[in-house]
């Protein structure tokens, strides 16, 4: 397969593929007729699978550099160039857009009933955004995708979302704007002073971190610039608010990509930017330990709000900047256990709240009603529903075996050693997931079926089953044989930390293994 | 040469000119206190064309001329707007404002 | 004390007076007299200041036409004086409060004497002679001498400033189509 | 191709977009004169004014073709790149709101096609305004053009509006140009020049007197007024609600266009040896601009109103690239110009279809629902909301960022950030614009019924859109183009300064 | 074949998968599901057998098959998928597979009538695959899959009939109390890896003793939370409250996991990590007084249930308090035992319990009955219509009463003795032998009380359904039988000494131990008159309860629930549980649903974040917007103002 692939010069053309396809299927379903929307989104959808799992293969996992790279000048005048290339922090980001492209459209296959067209369209969009900030390594570029994935989704969110859908569209393009703001002018000062300092004014990635140096005085400012902007997409504690909102008023294929690409933006911000760029400032004791209690407080505080949710939706919300919590932790708890965690867990939340999310607009296209006080008994009506669902909460609340502990397990390990107290705090989180995760089951599935309309209800039909399982497999696979993604985001993460090693503070605790408080 | 004495009676000028439009409300009367800045400022020129040759009175020329268009287009303002209103008033004219 | 200074004593005070009755007379038409006043006196200054042209324009043309056109206008519209303060108490204050910094702030320049602007404009130690400093304004002043008032001013305005010139035919015309179209009864 | 302005040939060659727009009024004219009453005459001048700005930007084209450049000093007006582009960015602006105006004046019954000639004869005085290479061109233009722009303000005679509208915009126009005119008269007292690369060299050899810094500080005041600068900004609002549409259209983009070109040339060529005078001021301007213009317009309801505030805030972000001085600032003045000009005119030109004849003016509960009716309106619309806030994808990013990026090389931060924050309120009342027309219901079946789209106004404001979309993209040929007219705008001053 | 001890995981989980097919597709194929659900089971114990037997023959040396990679993070925390097979692992295995086919063979009966058989049968295996994997993993991750998924399968079993929402609630209970546990577990795990390095249990035991402090904080504090999890899986105080309350599921399944496995997990766990456990004196006293106060409780708590199920929870909580005492003290030989009697008799206890619960069950459908088919007080005089049952509970009674030769008898006494033994270390031990000595007189007194109530007298529940009692079908009865005689005879697994035994389960397990040995103080083993005494005390205390039991309970007739005369004081106390359920609910659950709705979502997320601080900085720059164009007045002279004070400070600026 590898051979194969480099002999058609795969890596060469397949990310300018990926990013151009959908732009090229928009066009195409505004002008074909109505009913044929869905099926050319489906059909980039999955040309886009079929042609994007050769990365898989032709991912080289022991090459910890960027990979498919492509560097072509795009406003060349002032250093901007469309340079793209992923390795181990972006691949598995890239697969799992690519993957779940087929399954939005999908399951939005009934849902969407009105202005089918414009759905289609801004769904395409939407994909090319989302991969173009996973595949971007030009800050420029970067920039350009990040703040224009607003745009299909506030649409997704205000046209096709539920009651409150303005609000929630409005809070959420107003909230990640105004918190991406101050990243263009970091950004922007970055390459100048960089560009001062080596002559050479440029917005890629790569020439940017080699001379990462030379920002050293203004690190913590221009942190806090990056900062802001990815705490609010991530969402870290107290920058929140808005997600339950837009989660529960958009539309399901807005949710699903939502939760399973846009908050990883975030995350991947951290990750790939912030601190590789400063590491000396954002992994300073008093930064570190301020990331790392907002990380856990959110962890805590989300799981508590979401105990006590009635809307099902705005619990799995809440799940989700739960989940990412631990996301932050990984990433500050700087070790490569923890940050080939936190890849693993902003792939596995992906997977089970996409999931989650896939199964509550399946309810709410029979029910019309995500307030959990309405359902209730529905296992004995459809009995495959229920079984799914259980599944996946429990992947999410991360059952051993299933795809959502391997993350959160190795989160929580790997950061121990710095943050023993927090991560013991963030660990209590395995009582109230079980509790909101559980609770809402059973009161949508289990007792006695009291509402006659959830009588009626149907069992999955084919097509959201086709939906629905690989998803489940894939939880299955990643829970128990999660080798062959840790084997691909593990260089990336080994580099990471050699980057940022120089940097860390004394940890809490040494392992006996190497006497070295952070890598390996 | 007079050339203090001469800047200073302009800025006192100039300075009257501008209270006059603070605190007239008649736009003709305002409209004639920004006249009387005008004619401040070309005695600055004029002053200062004692030492810098004749392109200051040069300059006055031009700015007679303009003061000239202005006044014809100004009052033809003042006159439409008088059809409207049947005033003058400023204190009457806010139907725009917010 | 010389002659000139004492002449210009006399118009300034004129200059000033006229224009302080002229901003705070109720009377448009009265301010409209105190204003031509005001001009009246500039043109004495003028012709102390070496600018006889400029001072014969500014009693024909301005004093003249001008404001025969304002006095035109107020008797038109037939506007009365204003009733009442001119503004509340507070507008007053603010109004005259501004102005009187404003007017400060611009009266500092009474410091300047030849010398000094010569000094300014000179990259040369304090103390420069004028006249080496400003060659142009004695050439000027030997060119009026020579040529008389009027050909001093005409032969810089149609050659070196014959641009400005012609712009201000194009100025005139957009004024006069303006005045035309906003002031005729109907379009 | 040097030209030699001390002549009157080389007078007539460097006048020469000028001269031929200026001619061209005089032909519409006296066409007018004969042909002033009925609808078709009006769009027939129409018709005829445009083609006088495509020979203008011809005869412009063909000077920077042959690479003008003044032979010696340039009197009176400035001959290199940046006049160019001056021009053409001025000349397009006043063709496409004649463009606008095409059918707009006929459905607001106002039949006098005099109105093309004064937009004709206000663009000479915008081109001479940015144009000027001498103080006393600068104050001639910049008055041919204020005359022509208090009449066009007040010339829907039929409503009160915008006669008050004319009338606040000429005192305060006329009250600010004797601050400008007395700061002109100060720089002369401390030069003895008007010319600006001699004025420039004179300031570079001496200590700024106080003469020369009243001077400067008035000449900034009657600019800043003609900018619409806080809190020289207070008549903008009103005279641009007050103003007929496309004629606001033409104030906020072309008129402040041509302040900011002729404020740039003027901070570069006579003042850069003052710079660290001057940018506290700019500075100060700049941030105050920003958060008023920004605050203000969050609080208003009409569309109208709130473009113009958002056009003092724009302002305020021009300031940014003044302050930086360089030649990115210069160019960025050019880019973010071209790319907000394109944006309002669009932005105007849409607006100026959906308004009735005779009807009070647009709010922006009135929007609600038109995309359903009337989609390519709204998402045009939407576009030019996107691009005035500055998001990615539009040109007005490019601008933005430009603008930013020429602040920040000169090491200023705090200015780049307090344009953030001005972003970042301003999403306030973009967004829900965009709001109000995609996502809202309408009212009532009948509404937007009588939204008419005149076919060249449709074209006009397509083609701006796909403008705004595509060199949101591909920057390349604009970016490339100012910066190198930007340049040249420096290489004047700057071996005087060296002297 | 060693190497084959996967297949033992995978059977039953092959079951599960083919059974939930069936559930899904064919639910009615029970056959078919009976089949595969206990021949999977029946073939798994063959593997433990055959595993057993080559266990037997080898030198006790640990073998551990390596399955896949697991998490391949780094060379420092590489997990496989690993099985380890020792004497300790082999032991479960054979309980876990022997009884857990009886129990599937049980359930064939049981179960035939409900329509969620497939699904029930998916489960139970499943069970099976989860609870080998937690006795095989070969480190403390890959038990904890198994610890998690028996967890999770108790979960699903305790509320298998869920449209009862008291079912559902009590699997989730159960859960959540896992679950706390489960975070002890985890935070133990982590601890461990950043102290002792591995996460293994074999290089645990060999690395721990050089890398960690004897008696030190780390590893009290490791111990002591994964106690924790113990104390949750186990059913300990202070998270023993979901066990009677999983008594909502099968009958079956409570006998499997509440019972003989799932429940000893936490025992298992300790000795498996008995190395750490030995190495803090503080943590095992705290096992040891945590296994003596809940064997305590629950034994009083069990003196005054009335239904059959709940009195056999409290019993097991409380023998798995003994369990406790066991391996607290290093008795872990002992804990072992005990354990696997326990799983004996405790099964069979339960499974006659269903053989009651389903006659009776019948009996009310034939005659139409609305009695509570599990409250002994609707029982009585079951001994004429279920002799065999009656017979074989007799046998479980006497054993878990202690009463010599049976199985229970040798087990806890050797769990007693150690404890006084222990009690010259520290006089908390002998506290705990008199907890337990007392327990077990409650033990005696419970069972008897029970047997008495149930089987004796005559019958309470009426007329109508007296005729339809009768023995289950042999499919049930079976399993009893085997279980019966393993209950008699298992206490000759380690036969003492002085019964004319070998130790034997000592010496087997003596590979395991052998670390363990070698860090602990040796136990002096009561000998001569002390062992006497001791034992005569424990035999006393049996026959004592016993005989009142009986005695007390028959002494007047049983009220029928309805006519239960309400109780006072310690006997209302004991009846409630001590209202321990409603003070969680009151302490913890309440205060945490208000903290978070009040608190944190009305409080902070919608009140401070939303409203105060997004809010706010929304209103006040429209504030200041609606402020800004109030100065916008209209009126040219305001305007001309402000011109001239901007114009003032301009020129203020630059004329300085």
């Amino acid at each position: 397969m590898t051979s194969f692939l480099a002999s058609i010069g795969y890596e060469h053309w397949i990310l300018q593929v990926l990013l151009g396809l959908p732009l090229l299927g928009m066009p195409l379903i505004l002008v074909f007729p109505r009913h044929m929307a869905r099926w050319i989104a489906l059909t980039v959808a999955l040309t886009e699978l079929v042609l994007g799992l050769g990365i898989w293969w032709a991912f080289d996992p022991s090459n910890p550099a960027l990979q498919f790279v492509t560097d072509v000048d795009w406003i060349g005048r002032f250093g901007i160039g469309y340079r793209v290339g992923i390795d181990g922090l972006s691949v598995l980001m890239v697969l799992l857009s690519v993957i779940m492209m087929p399954l939005v459209v999908w399951g939005s296959w009934r849902g969407i009933d009105q202005k089918q067209r414009g759905f289609y369209t801004l769904l395409l969009a939407l994909k090319t955004g989302m991969l173009g900030v996973f595949v971007s390594t030009d800050l420029f570029l970067f920039y350009f995708f990040w703040e224009l994935l607003l745009i299909p989704m506030y649409f997704l969110i205000g046209i096709w979302g539920s009651n409150n859908r303005l609000y929630a569209a409005t809070k959420f393009v107003i909230y990640t704007f105004v918190g991406s703001l101050l990243m263009l002018v970091a950004i922007v000062w970055m390459v100048w002073t960089v560009g001062k300092g080596t002559g050479t004014y440029s917005f890629a990635y790569e020439h940017l971190l080699e001379h990462a140096a030379l920002m050293q005085p203004w690190a913590g400012w221009l942190f806090v610039a990056f900062a802001l902007a990815f705490a609010v997409k991530v969402p870290l504690f107290p920058f929140h608010t808005w997600l339950p909102d837009a989660h529960t008023e958009a539309p399901t294929a807005g949710s699903v990509d939502l939760a399973v690409i846009l908050l990883k933006m975030g995350t991947y911000g951290f990750l790939r930017f912030a601190i590789p760029f400063f590491p000396t400032f954002a992994l300073s004791e008093t930064v570190g330990l301020v990331m790392a209690t907002l990380a856990v407080t959110g962890i805590v505080y989300a799981a508590l709000v979401a105990m006590v949710q009635p809307d099902l939706k705005r619990l799995v919300a809440y799940s989700s900047v739960s989940h990412l919590g631990f996301v932050m932790l990984g990433i500050w708890g700087s070790t490569v256990e923890s940050v080939q965690g936190a890849i693993l867990v902003m792939v596995s939340h992906g997977l089970s709240t996409g999931a989650l999310f896939f199964l509550i607009g399946m309810l709410y296209e029979r029910r019309h009603t995500r307030n959990i006080a309405d359902f209730g008994g529905l296992a004995k009506a459809a009995p495959l529903m229920a079984a799914a669902f259980t599944i996946t909460a429990f992947s999410s609340i991360g059952l051993p075996g299933l795809n959502g502990f391997i993350g959160e397990f190795l989160v929580l390990i790997g950061a121990f050693g710095r943050y023993p107290v927090l991560v013991g705090v963030a660990t209590t989180v395995v009582v109230f997931s079980a509790a909101y995760m559980l609770w809402a089951t059973q009161r949508v599935f289990f007792n006695r079926m009291t509402n006659p309309l959830n009588e009626a209800i149907g069992d999955l039909t084919r097509r959201e089953l086709a939906v629905l399982v690989p998803l489940i497999l894939a939880m299955f696979w990643i829970g128990l044989y999660p080798g062959p993604l840790l084997r691909r985001t593990e260089g990336a993460a080994r580099r990471y930390i050699e980057m940022v090693q120089p940097h860390l503070p004394a940890a809490a605790m040494q392992h006996p293994a190497t006497g070295a408080g952070g890598s390996h | 040469m007079l050339l203090g004495p001469s800047l200073a009676l302009s800025a006192v000028l100039f300075a009257i000119g501008v209270a006059g439009v603070l605190i007239r409300r008649n736009a003709i009367v305002l409209f004639m206190c920004i006249e009387l800045m005008l004619n401040a400022v070309n005695l600055t020129f004029i002053a200062l064309a004692q030492v810098h040759g004749m392109s200051g009175q040069i300059m006055v020329f031009f700015v007679m001329t303009v003061a000239a268009a202005e006044a014809a287009v100004g009052l033809a303002i003042i006159l439409a707007i008088f059809r409207h209103t049947q005033t003058v008033d400023l204190t009457q004219l806010n139907l725009l404002k917010g | 004390m010389d002659v000139v200074t004492l002449v210009f004593g006399v118009f300034a005070l004129w200059a000033v007076v006229s224009a302080l009755v002229c901003v705070t007379r109720r009377s448009p038409i009265s301010s409209a007299m105190w204003l031509v006043s005001t001009m009246f006196a500039l043109a004495g200054i003028y012709v102390l200041l070496n600018a006889e042209f400029i001072a014969a324009i500014q009693v024909l043309v301005y004093a003249g036409a001008v404001m025969v056109l304002f006095l035109f206008v107020i008797m038109l519209l037939n506007v009365d004086a204003e009733i009442g303060p001119m503004r509340r108490s507070y507008g007053w204050v603010v109004g005259v409060g501004a102005a009187l910094v404003l007017g400060a702030q611009l009266l500092v320049m009474r410091g300047y004497s030849v010398q000094r602007l010569a000094d300014e404009i000179s990259t040369m130690p304090l103390g420069v002679d004028p006249s080496l400093v400003f060659p142009e304004g004695a050439a000027a002043r030997a060119a009026t001498a020579s040529r008389g008032v009027v050909g001093g001013i005409a032969e810089p305005l149609f050659q070196a400033y014959l641009i400005p010139f012609e712009i201000t035919s194009v100025l005139l015309l957009a004024a006069a189509i303006g005045a035309v179209v906003l002031a005729k009864k109907r379009l | 191709m040097p030209v030699d302005l001390s002549t009157p040939v080389g007078a007539l060659v460097a006048l020469l977009p000028e001269l031929v727009l200026t001619a061209w009024a005089l032909v519409v004219l006296l066409v007018v004169a004969w042909r002033h009453r009925t609808a078709r005459d009006s769009r027939f001048v129409g018709l005829l004014s445009i083609v006088g700005y495509v020979l203008a930007l011809l005869a412009t084209t063909w000077l920077a073709w042959r690479g003008a450049h003044a032979d010696g000093l340039s009197q009176m007006i400035a001959l290199d790149g940046f006049r160019f582009a001056s021009d053409a960015l001025l000349l397009w602006i006043a063709g496409a709101v004649a463009v606008l105006s095409l059918r707009w004046l006929e459905r607001q019954g106002i039949l006098a096609p005099e109105y093309y000639v004064l937009l004709m004869l206000a663009t000479v005085g915008m081109m001479l305004l940015a144009g000027a290479a001498d103080l006393i061109t600068l104050f001639l233009g910049l008055e041919v053009m204020s005359i022509s722009v208090y009449v066009l303000a007040g010339y829907d005679r039929t409503r009160r509006a915008s006669a008050e509208a004319a009338l606040k915009y000429f005192l305060i126009g006329s009250f600010a140009t004797g601050f400008l005119l007395y700061g002109i008269a100060l720089i002369y007292g401390a030069t003895g020049q008007f010319n600006l690369t001699l004025i420039g060299a004179q300031f570079a050899a001496t200590e700024p007197s106080l003469m020369a810094k009243l001077g400067m500080g008035l000449l900034l005041i009657g600019f800043g007024f003609k900018v619409a600068a806080v809190p020289f900004h207070a008549w903008a609002p009103d005279v641009y609600e007050g103003a007929p549409t496309p004629v606001t259209a033409y104030m906020a983009s072309g008129v402040k266009a041509a302040a900011f070109l002729a404020l740039a040339r003027v901070l570069a060529e006579a003042f850069p040896a003052y710079v660290d005078l001057w940018r506290p001021i700019v500075w100060g301007l700049a941030i105050v601009t920003i958060l008023v213009g920004n605050l203000v317009a969050l609080a208003q309801t009409s569309i109208k109103r709130m473009l113009a505030y958002s056009a003092v805030a724009h302002a305020g972000y021009l300031f940014l690239a003044l302050w930086a001085h360089s030649d990115e600032g210069t160019a960025a003045v050019l880019v973010y110009l071209l790319a907000y000009s394109v944006t309002t005119v669009a932005a105007f030109g849409i607006l100026a279809s959906i308004e009735r004849a005779g009807a009070r003016t647009v709010l922006i509960t009135d929007l609600e629902g038109l995309y359903s009716v009337r989609p390519f309106a709204s998402l045009g619309l939407s576009v030019c909301m996107l691009s005035l806030l500055g998001f990615p994808g539009t040109f007005g990013f490019i601008g933005k960022w430009y603008l930013i990026s020429a602040t920040l090389a000169q090491g200023e931060v705090v200015l780049a950030v307090v344009a953030m924050i001005g972003s970042g309120i301003s999403i306030g009342y973009y967004l829900p614009i965009v709001l109000a027309m995609t996502l809202k219901p309408t009212r009532t079946r009948q509404a937007h019924q009588t939204i008419r789209f005149p076919r060249p106004a449709k074209l006009a404001v397509a083609i701006c859109v796909v403008a705004i979309l595509v060199l949101g993209i591909w920057p390349n040929t604009v970016l490339d183009f100012a910066t190198q007219e930007a340049v040249q705008l420096r290489r004047i001053a700057t071996p005087v300064m060296t002297r | 074949m060693t190497d084959l001890i996967w297949l033992a995981v995978a059977l039953p989980l092959l079951g599960a998968i083919l059974n939930g097919a069936i559930a899904v597709a064919r639910p009615t194929w029970k056959s078919a599901v009976s089949f595969i659900g206990v021949g999977t089971l029946v073939a798994a114990f063959a593997v433990a057998v055959m595993v057993a037997l080559e266990a037997a023959r080898g030198d006790g040396a640990a073998t551990t098959v390596h399955l896949w990679r697991w998490m391949p993070v780094t060379e420092r925390l590489n997990i496989d998928l690993a099985l380890v097979v020792d004497r300790l692992s082999v032991v479960m295995l054979l309980v876990i597979t022997g009884v857990g086919s009886l129990i599937h063979l049980f359930s064939v009966g049981y179960m035939r009538a409900d329509a969620g058989y497939a699904r029930y049968f998916a489960y139970l295996n499943l069970f099976v695959a989860f609870m080998l994997v937690l006795v095989l993993g070969a480190s403390l991750p890959v038990s904890f899959i198994g610890w998690e998924g028996v967890g999770l399968c108790s979960y699903l079993l305790i509320g298998f009939w869920f449209d009862d929402k008291a079912n559902a609630d009590a699997g989730k209970k159960a859960f959540l109390a896992n679950r706390i546990g489960d975070f002890g577990v985890l935070i133990a795990m982590f601890m461990l890896w950043w102290h002792v390095g591995t996460l293994d249990f074999g290089a645990i035991a060999e690395r721990a003793p050089a890398l960690l402090p004897l008696g030190g904080t780390v590893v009290t504090a490791i111990t002591l939370f994964l106690f924790l999890g113990c104390t949750g899986k186990s059913a300990q105080i202070p998270l023993f409250v979901w066990l009677p309350d999983a008594m909502a599921g099968p009958t079956p399944v409570s006998a499997l996991i509440h019972a003989a496995t799932m429940v000893t997990a936490g025992v298992f766990l300790v000795v498996r990590m008995g190395v750490l456990f030995t190495m803090s004196p503080v943590t095992q006293l705290v096992v040891t007084l945590t296994g003596a106060l809940t064997a305590f409780l629950a034994a009083t708590i069990a003196l005054r249930q009335y239904d059959i199920k709940k009195v056999l929870a409290y019993s097991t909580v409380s023998q798995l308090g003994y369990m406790f005492i066991g391996v607290g003290t290093g008795a872990y030989t002992a804990g072992i035992f005990h354990l696997v009697t326990h799983a004996f008799f405790k099964a069979l206890l339960f499974l006659g319990a269903g053989s009651v619960i389903h006659a009776m069950h019948h009996a009310q459908h034939a005659a139409h009955s609305e009695l509570d088919g599990q409250d002994m007080r609707n029982m009585g005089g079951l001994r004429r219509a279920m002799p065999w049952t009656f017979l074989l509970m007799g046998l479980a009674t006497l054993a878990i009463a202690g009463v010599p030769p049976f199985a229970g008898f040798f087990s806890k006494d050797e769990i007693l003795a150690a404890a006084f033994a222990r009690g010259e270390v520290s006089p908390v031990y002998l506290a705990s032998w008199a907890l337990g000595l007392a327990a077990a007189l409650m033990t005696a007194f419970y069972m008897a009380r029970l047997m008495a109530m149930t089987f004796m007298g005559r019958f309470r529940g009426g007329d109508a359904m007296q005729p339809h009692l009768h023995d289950a079908p042999w499919i049930m009865t079976g399993p009893l039988v085997v279980l019966g005689i393993l209950s008699v005879t298992g206490g000759g697994l380690n036969l003492p000494a002085f019964a004319g035994g070998s130790h034997f389960l000592e010496h087997w397990l003596e590979p395991v131990l052998r670390p363990v040995t070698a860090l602990a103080m040796p136990l002096a083993h009561p000998h001569g008159m002390t062992e006497f005494l001791l034992l005569g005390g424990a035999i006393a205390a049996a026959v004592i309860g016993l005989a009142a039991g009986i005695r007390l309970t028959l002494a007047r007739p049983v009220a029928l629930p309805a006519d239960q005369p309400p109780e006072r004081g310690l006997a209302r106390l004991l009846a409630a549980k001590y209202h321990i359920d409603e003070i969680y609910d009151f302490l913890v659950v309440r205060p945490l649903m208000w903290f978070s709705t009040r608190v944190l979502w009305k409080g902070i997320d919608q009140f401070i974040v939303d409203r105060i601080a997004v809010g706010g900085i929304a209103r006040v720059t429209q504030g200041l917007g609606w402020l800004g164009s109030r100065l916008q007045n209209g009126q040219v002279a305001f305007y001309v103002a402000m011109f001239a004070v901007g114009a003032v400070i301009i020129l203020r600026t630059l004329a300085r």
